[in-house]
């Protein structure tokens, strides 16, 4: 339970007005014209909502898991959270690994995997 | 007797949970049995796709009720707990756990499989994402003839993110969920208040916990619609939705697991053309039409891979969803006949932990498979 | 007949002389201890480390030590790794050129040399097709003359009729390989080498031939691929 | 032909009682009339005995691929010389091909061929029919057609032609069990092993307590097992499955060794031989070697940390029983003749492709379960060790044996979750059609074998690691030492498992990787080496200045060190690629995991089994049994693999129902010696299957008339020894004061225990807030 205020207020009321608000803006990031935006940045339309969506998701995503999930503020939240982030490590591999290698393999091996490369 | 404990004579519930464990209890054998059950019959109703006929779906129901046979004695067993104060809530003894519930850090080690679940999910979807070249990229190039079909990825969000129409049942859904955590947090709030009256305190959990039940169910319906059923608008919307009645659902567009012949208007030559739109002129597509080296036409696109790795990643968050729906159609049940006090009200932080758990993975399920 | 190539066989004693070292230590220690520092049955054993049922025991360790066979073994597998390291060089060779340069202009040919390693350089390469199905092997030579490459069936006693590989000594192939049903990889026995053929996708393998290559070896299917896996088996004939 | 499809085996009892009960689910053309194009149009309404069919030229058994010419005719009827037309034939086989040589037939498809227009005026036609090369039993249809020729009439002219039909099956050279229903196998085999398990367990209640035997008492007895949540009860199911299985996978390996003991044997067809791999692999893995750690972990890991039961009770009986059914999913196939054939890795595309055996949805279905059990364990373990243990025990007085088991947790938890998803995505590509390894539709291969091995990696450390507890446990104990470097024996495991996580690209370094990932898991593989080096040098070093005491389990503990150590040399011959890309998928790789799971795994069981025995039966085993237990089995079992490596490197490949040899005459995959060293292996099969039986007979001598064990035979300090032998039914310590209770660890380091190291006061500040702090020095 939550022994503490977000600015006066009750953190579980503070933190869902705080999520409907992110939330509107993600749909109003999709639903809205950003391609002069994106132009102006240099890029497309899709990576230019991407980043906003990824950049709203990391608050949302603290949000729930620190007031919701009571991962801030209690007696037990420090372990807690650190049981909830022990993962992380093996997430990272799976996504790396597993997710971003590219299907078609490439033929070659780049010069940093030769010796060669480092005169051996 | 051979019982392990003499005080609980039944395994088939309920308890006195005052001696706390270990109790005797048929629901293990029995839910597994239902499993096992479930998914052999499963595999008899359809093979790759093909449905067997409807002589072997009675046989998965009997899987289904078996498992739920095994739910409700576990329940049985369940339902005094906390009751008359029969409180069994064992804490950590040692560090670095030290007085923390038992079964509190059990949900947060049974999250973290969660967490590796769906990062296999995503980590399958990441893979044909960036594997395979999009619909878009692949119609742009102007590499395929009408009448073929070409692999590409069509992500999801092409037909959902294309009007705030489509988008609608989704949106409703991420608030849905966003709502649900907020009530499933007040019903503890009031479990745990020791100074409120025992009646108000009853009701209010009830209430807050029917909501979040309600939210969840919603939360299912608008699937359905997105998936199968679409809706249709009311008259005065028709203009802003380019003068259609009906807003169709993924499967009416026929973006289905089988689709191996999908096609859509956009891919479409002369659809662009005779919409104003055009083309894009940067576009490889363009150049060869105006040099005639392409017809032009209607690309077909098999968009299996696509349909499938959206499915399965939304409909295992699903079944999740489905999951809490059960686990709180109980929980509203007890907290109606008063089963939910301050000192038990753990459970319902432990159920909640697992919901906002759900909700997490919308976070991320709705951004990159429902608007990217 | 000699299924390890000479790069293999290098490896190989190199690895077994490390396997006799470390094992000698191991054995020799534990055969050592095992006989000295035993008790019978019965004796009134000594408790050295005052070993008490409910009491964690005194710790028994040497930081000295322990490190010291943290550190050797490290030391061991760097220069073990560093030492197979040198052939990854020959293996996959970039698109750029490599240790087997460019594909062969016609009428080029390889020229290719094994150096005291058993590492295979060459001037450059002809590329071969190798696709593989249910349950068989088919070779293309693509626009390769017939004096470096063709491609023949014959009926073995024990397999049955056979696809028959012929390429010529001197020679490096670059295989590009596909399949079109499920996962198979063409295993060149004497070659020593091997790389599976996915459906869907393109991988590729060096086939470089050496003038100390055996005349006739076998080509095994060395992913498993469904019922007649095992006898799904070509040859392949290396010809001056 | 008909008659031949039983080889004596219990098995075929089965599958002919099924066949009984159940219409054969393959479709036939049933009559001319529902044949589209065949070219006859179903003259006459009834089949007619005048017409007789004849196919001649088919073999009684074929021969692999070979072409037969099949020569078909029909007697009778009004067909008659002179006719206009005088008949017409339509044929089906089930496998292999057909195709016509003239112009009198034609064909429809592969399996389907019939008369031309040109053919009708014939009373016998030729066509030829290729064997398909694998074991099949096929079956052909006829149908013929004997027409009178009149032109008149309606229809076509076909009144007074008559139609008769003939159903002829061959058998491959090795005879093959037909296919039945999945469904009535599965009915059948549930009667058939329910009545099994039913004598059984009433022999065993009966022997209980023979005197004093009554059927009344019999079903609450057989309930409190089945419905029983605590950890001693559920261990000993653990181990009760766990030996059957490992009896079941023996008994699979003997029958692969004897179809391999000389080249080219026919004992298996390519076939059974697939599912008998597959399944033995699946079966020691996930059936034998699982459950028997789960039964040591069940329960040893309560009694050593000083707790009352797990933490979750209820959820450990889940665990277990979700893992009887898994196994009855997985077996479902092979007593259909259509068991799983895809390897233990199932690699993608031919898991979901048709080709593979229908059993394999349901191999697919039970690792599911397996996956939900595994998934419920770790939760159970990790949650009981971290919150559980006794007074005074940190995390740096555990037992070596409860570090093991919860490091191997940690790995199965973190990891099974891919697998989990790998297996779902199969099963719902095999059932509901999804396309995740589709490759038409731009699947990838690659996906699965990546997700395989993320959990695969980690899981062979899984079944290892808890032998590395048992070992550290008994070379401690019985050379009455304190184990040799506790700390950094902590720190090995620890670091194994999470190397374990990025390692796995090296059972991918021919499969078409990104050979970067394959250059990066080369240097992290080489890396596993390190912690397994330190433990083998620190368990050597527990034994200096010992007086080791020679017991079973420390003979077994010695062979463990001999075995496994040679098992950990050859696994540095794979991260070396060059060297990779030959012993791939070689007998060298066989050899190698079999060093490590059976050394390793198997004898650290074995030690464990010896071990603590007394503890939880209460009964001695005998030593005399136990030395000629190892004795026998440790020669035999060194007998069995050492010669393997060699086959490997002379080119012997996995997963092959055979091999040849090259000859003066023929050329072969393996050099001449290979099939005398083959037979020798078969023979040390042989000799170490049955060389078990004798701790089964030990078992069974100890149960009826062993000694009575003390509560501590051994000498060992931590808390299981603290407890009586059996412990009481709910597990409790004898205290000092000689009440019973939960015991207080205390430790002979008191200034060490205080004193946090670097790592862990950093951890500290971590965790306390300053608030705690605050209060804690009031």
């Amino acid at each position: 339970m939550a022994h503490y205020k977000i600015m006066g207020q009750d953190p579980y009321w503070m933190n869902f007005y705080g999520l409907m608000i992110l939330t509107l803006m993600e749909i109003l990031a999709v639903g809205t014209d950003l391609g002069p935006a994106a132009n102006s940045l240099g890029t497309e339309e899709k990576v230019l909502t991407l980043w906003i969506l990824t950049i709203i998701a990391i608050p949302k995503f603290i949000m729930i898991a620190a007031i919701f999930m009571h991962l801030y503020g209690d007696e037990d939240s420090g372990i807690l959270t650190m049981t909830a982030l022990f993962p992380a490590f093996f997430i990272l591999i799976m996504v790396l690994f597993v997710g971003l290698t590219h299907p078609n393999a490439a033929s070659g091996l780049p010069d940093w995997c030769r010796p060669g490369n480092y005169g051996l | 007797m051979s019982y392990d404990d003499p005080h609980h004579p039944s395994p088939w519930g309920p308890h006195d949970w005052k001696h706390g464990s270990p109790h005797n209890s048929w629901a293990p054998f029995i839910l597994s049995m239902g499993v096992a059950i479930f998914l052999f019959t499963l595999a008899g109703a359809f093979k790759w796709g093909e449905f067997q006929g409807w002589g072997k779906v009675p046989l998965i129901f009997v899987g289904l009720g078996v498992v739920g046979f095994g739910l409700l004695i576990w329940w049985r067993q369940d339902i005094s707990f906390g009751v008359n104060g029969e409180v069994f809530e064992p804490k950590a003894a040692g560090a670095p756990f030290q007085n923390i519930d038992i079964r509190k850090v059990a949900m947060w080690v049974f999250l973290m499989s969660e967490m590796m679940v769906f990062t296999s999910l995503f980590s399958t979807y990441m893979r044909y994402r960036f594997g395979i070249a999009s619909c878009q990229t692949v119609f742009e190039s102007g590499e395929w003839v009408e009448g073929a079909a070409v692999i590409c990825f069509e992500p999801a969000s092409h037909l959902i993110a294309s009007s705030w129409f489509h988008i609608a049942p989704g949106a409703i859904n991420t608030f849905a969920l966003i709502i649900s955590s907020f009530t499933i947090v007040q019903a503890l709030r009031y479990a745990k208040m020791r100074d409120i009256d025992e009646d108000v305190r009853r009701r209010k959990i009830t209430r807050y916990l029917g909501t979040t039940w309600f939210l969840a169910i919603l939360f299912l319906t608008m699937k359905m619609i997105e998936w199968f059923l679409g809706f249709p608008l009311p008259e005065f919307l028709h203009e802003f939705n380019h003068g259609d009645s009906t807003i169709n659902s993924l499967y009416t567009e026929g973006y289905l697991i089988n689709a191996d012949h999908y096609q859509h208007h956009e891919y479409d030559t002369h659809y662009l053309e005779s919409n104003g739109h055009g083309l894009d002129h940067d576009s490889d597509l363009y150049a060869m039409m105006e040099a005639g080296t392409h017809p032009g036409g209607h690309m077909m696109a098999n968009i299996q891979v696509s349909a499938t790795t959206f499915y399965v990643t939304t409909g295992t968050h699903g079944a999740h969803v489905f999951g809490g729906i059960i686990g709180l159609s109980y929980m509203t049940l007890k907290a109606a006949r008063g089963g939910y006090t301050p000192d038990n009200a753990v459970s319902i932080e432990y159920f909640g932990l697992y919901w906002h758990f759900v909700d997490l993975v919308w976070v991320l399920v709705f951004p990159f498979f429902y608007l990217y | 007949m000699s299924v390890m190539t000479p790069l293999f066989e290098g490896l190989w004693d190199h690895y077994i002389l490390w396997s006799v070292i470390v094992s000698a230590i191991a054995f020799g220690w534990l055969y050592h201890h095992s006989f000295w520092f035993t008790s019978k049955d019965g004796e009134k054993i000594p408790n050295v480390d005052e070993i008490e049922i409910g009491v964690f025991p005194k710790h028994n360790d040497d930081m000295r030590l322990e490190v010291a066979w943290t550190i050797l073994p490290f030391l061991l597998i760097i220069w073990l790794t560093y030492y197979s390291w040198e052939p990854l060089d020959a293996m996959w060779t970039s698109e750029d050129g490599g240790v087997h340069g460019y594909e062969c202009e016609e009428g080029q040919v390889s020229n290719n040399v094994m150096d005291s390693d058993g590492i295979i350089t060459s001037d450059c390469y002809h590329v071969i097709e190798i696709t593989g199905q249910q349950w068989f092997w088919s070779f293309d030579c693509l626009e390769l003359d017939g004096s470096l490459c063709g491609s023949s069936t014959e009926t073995m006693e024990v397999y049955g009729s056979v696809p028959v590989l012929h390429l010529m000594k001197g020679e490096t192939y670059l295989a590009v390989m596909e399949s079109i049903d499920v996962t198979h990889a063409p295993w060149f026995q004497h070659l020593g080498t091997k790389e599976d053929v996915l459906p869907g996708q393109q991988t590729t393998l060096w086939l470089p031939i050496s003038e100390s290559m055996t005349e006739e070896s076998m080509v095994l299917c060395a992913e498993y691929c469904g019922d007649a896996h095992s006898i799904m088996a070509a040859k392949l004939m290396a010809h001056n | 032909m008909v008659g031949k499809r039983s080889k004596g085996a219990i098995v075929a009892l089965v599958v002919i009682a099924a066949m009984l009960a159940l219409p054969s689910a393959q479709s036939f053309p049933t009559g001319i009339s529902g044949v589209q194009q065949s070219g006859c149009n179903c003259h006459g309404a009834v089949p007619s005995d005048s017409v007789v069919a004849s196919i001649d030229g088919l073999p009684e058994s074929y021969n692999y691929s070979e072409a037969y010419e099949l020569t078909i005719s029909f007697q009778g009827g009004p067909s008659q010389e002179g006719n206009v037309n005088q008949g017409g034939f339509h044929l089906w086989a089930s496998e292999g091909t057909l195709s016509v040589s003239d112009a009198t037939a034609q064909l429809y498809n592969q399996n389907e061929a019939g008369h031309t227009g040109a053919g009708n005026d014939q009373l016998s036609w030729t066509v030829t029919w290729t064997a398909p090369a694998t074991d099949k039993n096929v079956d052909f249809v006829l149908h013929v057609n004997s027409v009178n020729g009149n032109a008149d009439g309606v229809g076509g002219g076909t009144s007074g032609d008559m139609w008769s039909k003939v159903a002829i099956s061959v058998g491959g050279p090795v005879e093959v069990l037909e296919a039945t229903d999945p469904f009535v196998v599965l009915g059948v085999l549930i009667i058939v092993s329910a009545s099994l398990l039913a004598i059984t367990l009433a022999y065993v209640f009966y022997r209980k307590d023979p005197d004093a035997f009554d059927w009344d008492n019999f079903a609450p007895w057989l309930a409190g097992w089945m419905t029983s949540t605590d950890h001693k009860k559920i261990g000993t199911l653990y181990f009760v499955a766990g030996l059957f299985f490992l009896g079941v996978g023996g008994i699979m390996a003997m029958i692969i060794r004897i179809q391999l003991s000389v080249p080219g044997n026919d004992f298996l067809t390519q076939e059974q031989y697939n599912q008998f791999f597959t399944l033995h692999g699946t079966t020691m893995i996930f059936l034998a070697a699982m459950p028997m750690i789960n039964g040591f972990a069940n329960w040893m890991v309560p009694l050593q940390l000083g707790a009352e039961d797990l933490a979750l009770p209820r959820i450990n009986a889940m665990s277990f029983w979700l893992q009887p059914f898994a196994a009855l999913l997985i077996f479902t196939g092979i007593f259909s003749g259509h068991g799983a054939d895809t390897g233990w890795t199932g690699y993608a595309p031919y898991v979901v492709s048709e080709g593979a055996h229908y059993g394999t949805t349901m191999w697919a279905a039970g690792q599911i379960m397996l996956v939900a059990s595994s998934t419920l364990t770790g939760i159970n373990f990790l949650t009981t060790m971290a919150v559980m243990r006794a007074p005074g025990m940190g995390w740096m007085q555990m037992p070596l044996f409860s570090w093991s088991i919860l490091v191997a947790n940690v790995m199965l938890f973190l990891s099974i979750p891919a697998f989990g998803v790998g297996l779902i995505q199969v099963y719902l590509d095999r059932v509901v059609g999804t396309a995740f390894y589709d490759i038409a539709a731009g699947g990838d291969p690659l996906l699965w074998s990546h997700l395989f091995w993320y959990f695969g990696h980690p899981e062979v450390y899984v079944v290892v690691v808890p032998s590395f507890g048992i070992i550290s446990e008994v070379i401690a104990t019985s050379s009455r030492r304190s184990i040799f470097g506790y700390r950094s024996m902590v720190y090995a495991m620890a670091g194994i498992g999470i190397v374990a996580f990025i390692v796995y690209g090296h059972h991918m370094f021919t499969s078409g990787m990104s050979p970067t990932l394959r250059f990066v898991t080369m240097l992290t593989t080489m890396l596993v080496a390190v912690p397994t080096g330190i433990k083998v040098f620190n368990w050597l070093m527990t034994m200096h200045g010992g007086s080791l005491v020679y017991r079973t389990h420390t003979l077994w503990a010695l062979g463990f060190l001999v075995t496994f150590t040679l098992g950990g040399i050859s696994g540095m011959f794979f991260p070396s690629i060059a060297m990779d890309t030959h012993l791939h998928e070689s007998y060298f790789v066989v050899a190698h995991f079999h060093y490590v799971l059976v050394g390793g795994t198997v004898f650290g069981f074995f030690a464990g089994i010896y071990y603590w025995w007394p503890k939880a039966t209460g009964k001695m085993l005998s030593e005399k049994l136990g030395v000629l237990h190892f004795l026998t089995a440790f020669v035999s079992y060194n007998a069995l693999f050492w010669p393997m490596h060699r086959l490997g490197v002379w080119g012997m490949t996995r997963r092959h129902h055979t091999y040849f040899v090259t000859t003066e005459e023929a050329l072969g995959s393996l050099p001449m010696e290979a099939a005398g060293w083959n037979m020798f292996i078969t023979v040390s099969a042989f000799l170490f299957f049955f060389s078990n039986f004798i701790l089964v007979f030990n078992i069974i001598v100890s149960s009826i008339r062993g000694e009575d064990a003390p509560d501590d035979p051994w000498g060992g300090w931590s808390f299981e020894w603290m407890t009586s032998s059996p412990p009481p039914a709910h597990t409790l310590y004898k205290l000092n004061d000689g009440s019973w209770g939960i015991p207080t660890l205390k430790d002979a380091n008191e200034h060490i225990a205080n004193e946090p190291g670097w790592l862990s006061s950093w951890f500290q500040r971590l965790l306390v807030t300053d608030e705690d702090t605050e209060e804690e020095s009031h």
